[in-house]
């Protein structure tokens, strides 16, 4: 009973929440209202017994895609002069649009009514769980079971910031990425680049390693890690690295390629990305080692952007 | 170690490795895209031995089989694809080189190039070797995201803003699709695409399902009224790069919607849907045809071109799907749409590539100042009009081969419609392709500025594509037969 | 014993919380709020920690415990200061309003 | 009233779905609708991770939950690239939306 | 016990709903993200008690991760609001920034 009244409050505010994101008319109060979704549905992913995705959602959804956004709405503020209308002005397309929204919403929940019995794969998993070399059964689907999905993920994450850096200015080609932070010395922004990245270091090393047993794992602590990095480096304590550092791209790829040539060595044990069972506890933690560090690498640059040109830097 | 494992890990990996290298290695990039060439060649042509030999490949990733672990199938129709994919790679990478060169310092577009280059391949080859529904989606989303990065690589406003449109389509079909995958993993325990064959039945949730990912995938490829990010999104790209985007990555989205619905949820097919994505296709056919026909760029012409082609591809779903799966005349419809497929794969690239070099001498793309470009440009105004033929169905090319399968199976399936839609698109193929042709053969004007010289070599590529896809109708009795291994359920007649 | 201190600790933090929202909804300027927030907030999560320390079965999970406190009121407090210098009357250069665009205009001016 | 947790939170994964489609379509701005795709993603997300709870004696199914945790990192990575797409546009053309949505510089076109 | 734990993450819900009203309110982009600060902290205090329910004590890594990037937000908000993003909020005017932004660190 009490349980019910928690999930239906923290429904509606999570509905309401998501109302004012996609509704409401300021675009930043828009972003804030996202961030604030982000924080409320991690508590949803606890309360359906997925910590896993709740670690997820709290580190990207509530953390790093509010950070792109408020960012990118900052630059666009600066950049575009006058904005466009910020909702569609026909009411008879608004109306529509909320109908069609409407019918959808309910036919889609109407599948989700009669879906029939489920039939999930716990067993499956269960069963096979002594065999992945992971014993928390989340990080065995990830990295054993499903593990061609996570390595095409890792590269999509690459592709991503492939795409970003097309977007650099010639001239600012090989420079460092994204903008130059200054503070000064001793304010309050530098203390906290200071305290904080001990204590993130620490917190993402420890999702990776405990990820085997229990909820974590390298895209969680990858974000961890990327979080430490981005305050660091806006707090001014470090300067963005170049695009064209060596160093730079060697840990932006070095995950992805130990993976695939794990895979690639796969074969000779039988068929292409298998884990021999006897290997495959280390192989994994040593698989979400370098993944834990391309993801970071990687997310951190997705934040910073391309490079710029020196003068604005 | 088998060999098939090790031809399917070499046609996955080998683009992925040349990709991370490349990523690396900022300079190094034709080089590096040399070596995934012969590698991926290399796998490609085991796995077609093999396939034709002892039929259809299946491959447990991990050794974890269904429903667990993901499934790789190479059948008929993946090597069909895998095969084209390569050449026409190898070909786009060729010509590719020179304007993406290495150089002293790395610059930025011919750095990002090449990993997106390889990548956009090893996401194609993901999507046809994969088996299940969730692992295309991930692939279908790194081909998006490299799509999209190659629509805007030259960093202009237009191309920025095409780029943009494009992936507004794109995030909106890819979230449609994982609705589609969720609420069929929820029903039945699976994504994998030969268990669910077994268990998608006609719930709602099986409805919506299906709705959800061919309305995700139709805006993937583009397919009228989700068209309007295609023209500007494929002309705006440099040649390289709108050859790869016309030519191969639609053919990615469309071939996870034959896996999907002759392959996962072949019962779920209504003649109504199936009439309404035919239908749809029609509609695209004649509205692309008609819009290439007055446009004054050739790139356009040619982006166009691809909206009316895609459309007819769609033929295959009243054709060979639902009942008419059954029928004799499905094998016909089924191989002239794959065949359509793959022609086209060939010979749009093929006329992309002829455009850039076309643009490379002329510095533009614009109908007039093309006259005479045939005494500067031989080979490639050559290649270009071998590639029309294929793109208007003459024989004898693969596209001829297409069209005379597809509108023979019209015909015996009693929809006669579809046929005539295909001579329509014959004609207006040949209206739109006319102009540009004409212009090319034409005398130049007196005070035409003299044409950039392009070396022969270059002009090699593309003329090898147009070639591959007529040879493709003068030898098609193979790779009908190829195309037929593995094909599900039906009949496996011939109509030749 | 040990729940009844946990129920008294958790129901002492929830009221902080209350008060803190009460103040963030009724004060009337920016400063205010603000001031009023970072305690009441800061001090609830504290007492409810407290209240829950008493039932975690662990000493790591009791170090995650204070981690997490601590962590809270050292965000909230360097960025109360941060947030106070933004929120400062001349704080909001011109670029902001644009930013927000006209729409919210009557929002903008105090009530 | 006992409404189970799948339940409730599946319905509400389809409103955020139906929520975040509105946004999508109606706004102009480009930021906006990518954050509303990013609501979708997350009520879709929710739908599929509410649909694997059905039964809480047996626990979440893991098999969702990891799909789910990819489709979150691949969301992301779609996010950052068309922020930064956006972020490029806009240097050059000045605008937070795409040339056929830009009103702007139309007189009649302000807002209610 | 375990009702008790949900009866207070209940109150806490809603003292987060009238932390989202100042959001909707503003006025001031600093008071929306204060507000969202509150959703923070009120968001970790309900983990903890839905740890405490469910005797999950793992589920307090997800209260710690969101502490520590409640903070990752709010900077990347401060930082938002001054330049192109890249000043020390703390320099007192955007003019005396733009001053010292030509000059090598």
């Amino acid at each position: 009973m009490i349980a019910s009244i928690f999930d239906l409050t923290l429904c509606l505010v999570i509905l309401a929440a998501a109302g004012a994101a996609t509704l409401g008319r300021d675009a930043f109060m828009a972003v804030v209202f996202y961030i604030v979704y982000g924080i409320l549905i991690a508590m949803a992913w606890l309360r359906l017994g997925a910590i896993d995705v709740a670690l997820a959602e709290a580190a990207i959804g509530a953390g790093l895609t509010g950070v792109l956004l408020l960012a990118a709405l900052a630059r666009v503020a600066r950049k575009a002069g006058k904005e466009p209308a910020s909702a569609a002005s026909v009411p008879a397309t608004t109306i529509a649009t909320a109908l069609a929204a409407l019918v959808i919403t309910i036919g889609i929940a109407y599948a989700f009514l009669t879906l029939p019995e489920p039939q999930g794969l716990q067993g499956h998993v269960a069963e096979n769980l002594a065999a992945s070399g992971a014993e928390n059964p989340v990080t065995a689907v990830l990295l054993n079971f499903r593990g061609w999905d996570t390595l095409l993920e890792s590269i999509v994450l690459l592709a991503a910031l492939l795409g970003i850096w097309t977007l650099a200015q010639d001239e600012a080609w090989g420079g460092r990425a994204g903008l130059r932070h200054v503070t000064r010395p001793g304010s309050v922004l530098a203390q906290f680049g200071r305290i904080l990245p001990p204590i993130g270091l620490l917190v993402g090393v420890y999702l990776v390693w405990a990820g085997s047993k229990q909820p974590g794992g390298a895209f969680q602590g990858g974000t961890v890690l990327a979080a430490v990095w981005i305050v660091t480096i806006m707090a001014g304590l470090m300067q963005a690295p170049r695009v064209a550092d060596r160093a730079l791209r060697a840990a932006l790829v070095i995950g992805p390629v130990i993976f695939l040539a794990l895979a690639v060595a796969g074969i000779f044990a039988g068929a292409f990305l298998v884990l021999p069972p006897a290997h495959a506890g280390w192989l994994i933690l040593a698989v979400e080692a370098v993944l834990t560090l391309s993801i970071a690498a990687t997310l951190a640059m997705l934040v910073f952007g391309p490079p710029e040109p020196e003068e604005k830097r | 170690m088998t060999a098939s494992a090790l031809a399917l890990a070499l046609i996955l990996t080998a683009p992925l490795f040349g990709a991370l290298a490349a990523m690396l290695m900022g300079r190094r990039g034709p080089a590096i895209a040399l070596a995934t060439i012969i590698a991926t060649a290399a796998g490609t042509l085991i796995l077609l031995v093999i396939i034709a030999t002892e039929g259809a490949v299946h491959l447990a990733i991990g050794g974890w089989e269904a429903p667990l672990g993901i499934q790789l199938r190479a059948d008929g129709l993946a090597g069909g694809f895998i095969a084209t994919t390569a050449l026409v790679m190898g070909a786009i990478l060729a010509v590719a080189a020179k304007p993406f060169a290495g150089g002293k310092t790395e610059r930025r577009s011919a750095y990002t190039f090449w990993p997106l280059a390889l990548l956009l391949w090893g996401a194609l080859n993901a999507i046809f070797l994969s088996g299940d529904l969730f692992n295309l989606y991930v692939g279908l989303e790194l081909l998006t995201l490299v799509a999209v990065a190659l629509v805007g690589i030259e960093g202009k406003r237009e191309t920025l803003a095409a780029a943009l449109r494009y992936m507004m389509f794109a995030l909106m079909g890819s979230l449609l699709y994982l609705l589609g995958a969720a609420l069929l993993y929820a029903a039945h325990g699976t994504l994998d695409i030969a268990l669910l064959a077994e268990r998608v039945g006609s719930a709602p949730g099986d409805i919506v399902a299906a709705a959800a990912i061919t309305g995700g995938l139709a805006a993937k490829t583009a397919l009228f009224p989700f068209h309007a990010w295609l023209p500007p999104a494929h002309s705006g790209a440099p040649a390289p790069a709108s050859a790869m985007l016309s030519g191969l990555v639609p053919k990615a989205s469309f071939y996870i919607l034959l896996r999907f619905w002759f392959e996962a949820a072949p019962d779920l097919a209504g003649s109504g849907v199936l009439m309404l994505l035919g239908g749809l296709g029609a509609f695209a056919m004649v509205y692309g045809s008609l819009l290439a026909l007055h446009q004054d760029r050739l790139k356009l012409i040619i982006a166009y071109s691809t909206v009316a082609q895609l459309g007819y591809l769609f033929f295959i779903f009243p054709l060979a799907g639902g009942e008419s799966a059954a029928q004799p005349w499905a094998a016909g419809a089924w191989s002239g749409a794959i065949f359509h497929a793959l022609s086209h794969a060939m010979a749009k690239a093929s006329m992309f590539l002829c455009a850039g070099l076309i643009i490379e001498a002329i510095g533009h793309d614009r109908l007039p100042g093309m006259k005479g470009i045939v005494r500067a440009l031989p080979m490639t105004v050559f290649a270009f009009a071998l590639a029309a033929i294929t793109l208007m169905g003459l024989p004898p090319s693969g596209g001829f081969t297409a069209k005379y399968l597809m509108m023979t199976a019209s015909f015996a399936a009693g929809q006669p419609f579809w046929a005539l839609m295909l001579i329509l698109a014959g004609l207006l193929a040949a209206a739109y392709l006319y102009r540009p042709l004409a212009l090319a053969f034409a005398l130049p004007d007196e005070d035409a500025p003299a044409p950039k010289a392009v070396s022969r070599a270059r002009q090699f590529a593309p003329l090898a594509l147009a070639l591959a896809a007529i040879l493709l109708g003068i030898l098609s009795a193979a790779p009908f037969a190829f195309i037929q291994i593995g094909r599900p359920g039906a009949a496996v007649e011939g109509l030749e | 014993m040990i729940d009844l201190f946990t129920i008294v600790m958790t129901a002492a933090g929830l009221i902080f919380f209350a008060a803190g929202t009460l103040g963030l909804i009724r004060f009337p300027d920016t400063h205010s709020r603000l001031h009023a927030l970072t305690k009441a907030d800061n001090l609830g999560l504290g007492l409810i920690a407290l209240g829950l320390a008493v039932q975690v079965p662990g000493p790591a999970d009791l170090f995650k415990l204070i981690l997490i406190w601590a962590l809270a009121i050292l965000a909230a407090g360097a960025t109360a200061q941060l947030v106070a210098r933004i929120a400062a009357p001349a704080g909001l250069g011109d670029d902001e309003k644009a930013q927000d665009g006209g729409s919210d205009g009557q929002e903008r001016r105090r009530p | 009233m006992v409404l189970s947790a799948s339940l409730l939170y599946g319905l509400c994964g389809a409103a955020l779905i139906g929520l975040g489609l509105y946004g999508f379509v109606v706004h102009r701005r480009l930021i906006r609708r990518v954050l509303a795709f990013n609501v979708i993603g997350s009520g879709i997300f929710l739908l599929f991770g509410a649909a694997a709870y059905r039964d809480p004696v047996a626990g979440s199914d893991p098999v969702p939950q990891a799909m789910i945790i990819t489709g979150i990192v691949v969301a992301l990575s779609a996010t950052a690239l068309a922020l930064a797409l956006i972020v490029a546009h806009a240097r050059l053309a000045r605008s937070d939306a795409l040339p056929e949505d830009d009103r702007s510089g139309d007189p009649d076109e302000g807002r209610p | 016990m375990s009702s008790w734990y949900l009866l207070v993450a209940t109150g806490l819900l809603l003292t987060i709903a009238g932390a989202l009203w100042r959001v909707w309110r503003g006025p001031e982009q600093a008071d929306r993200m204060m507000a969202a600060q509150l959703v923070g902290t009120g968001g970790v205090g309900v983990i903890l008690l839905l740890a405490a329910m469910s005797g999950d004590w793992a589920m307090l890594d997800v209260a710690l991760v969101l502490a520590l990037l409640a903070a990752l937000a709010a900077i990347a908000f401060v930082k938002s609001t001054r330049g192109e993003g890249e000043g020390d909020p703390e320099d007192d005017t955007p003019e005396d920034r733009a001053s010292e932004d030509g000059a090598p660190r």
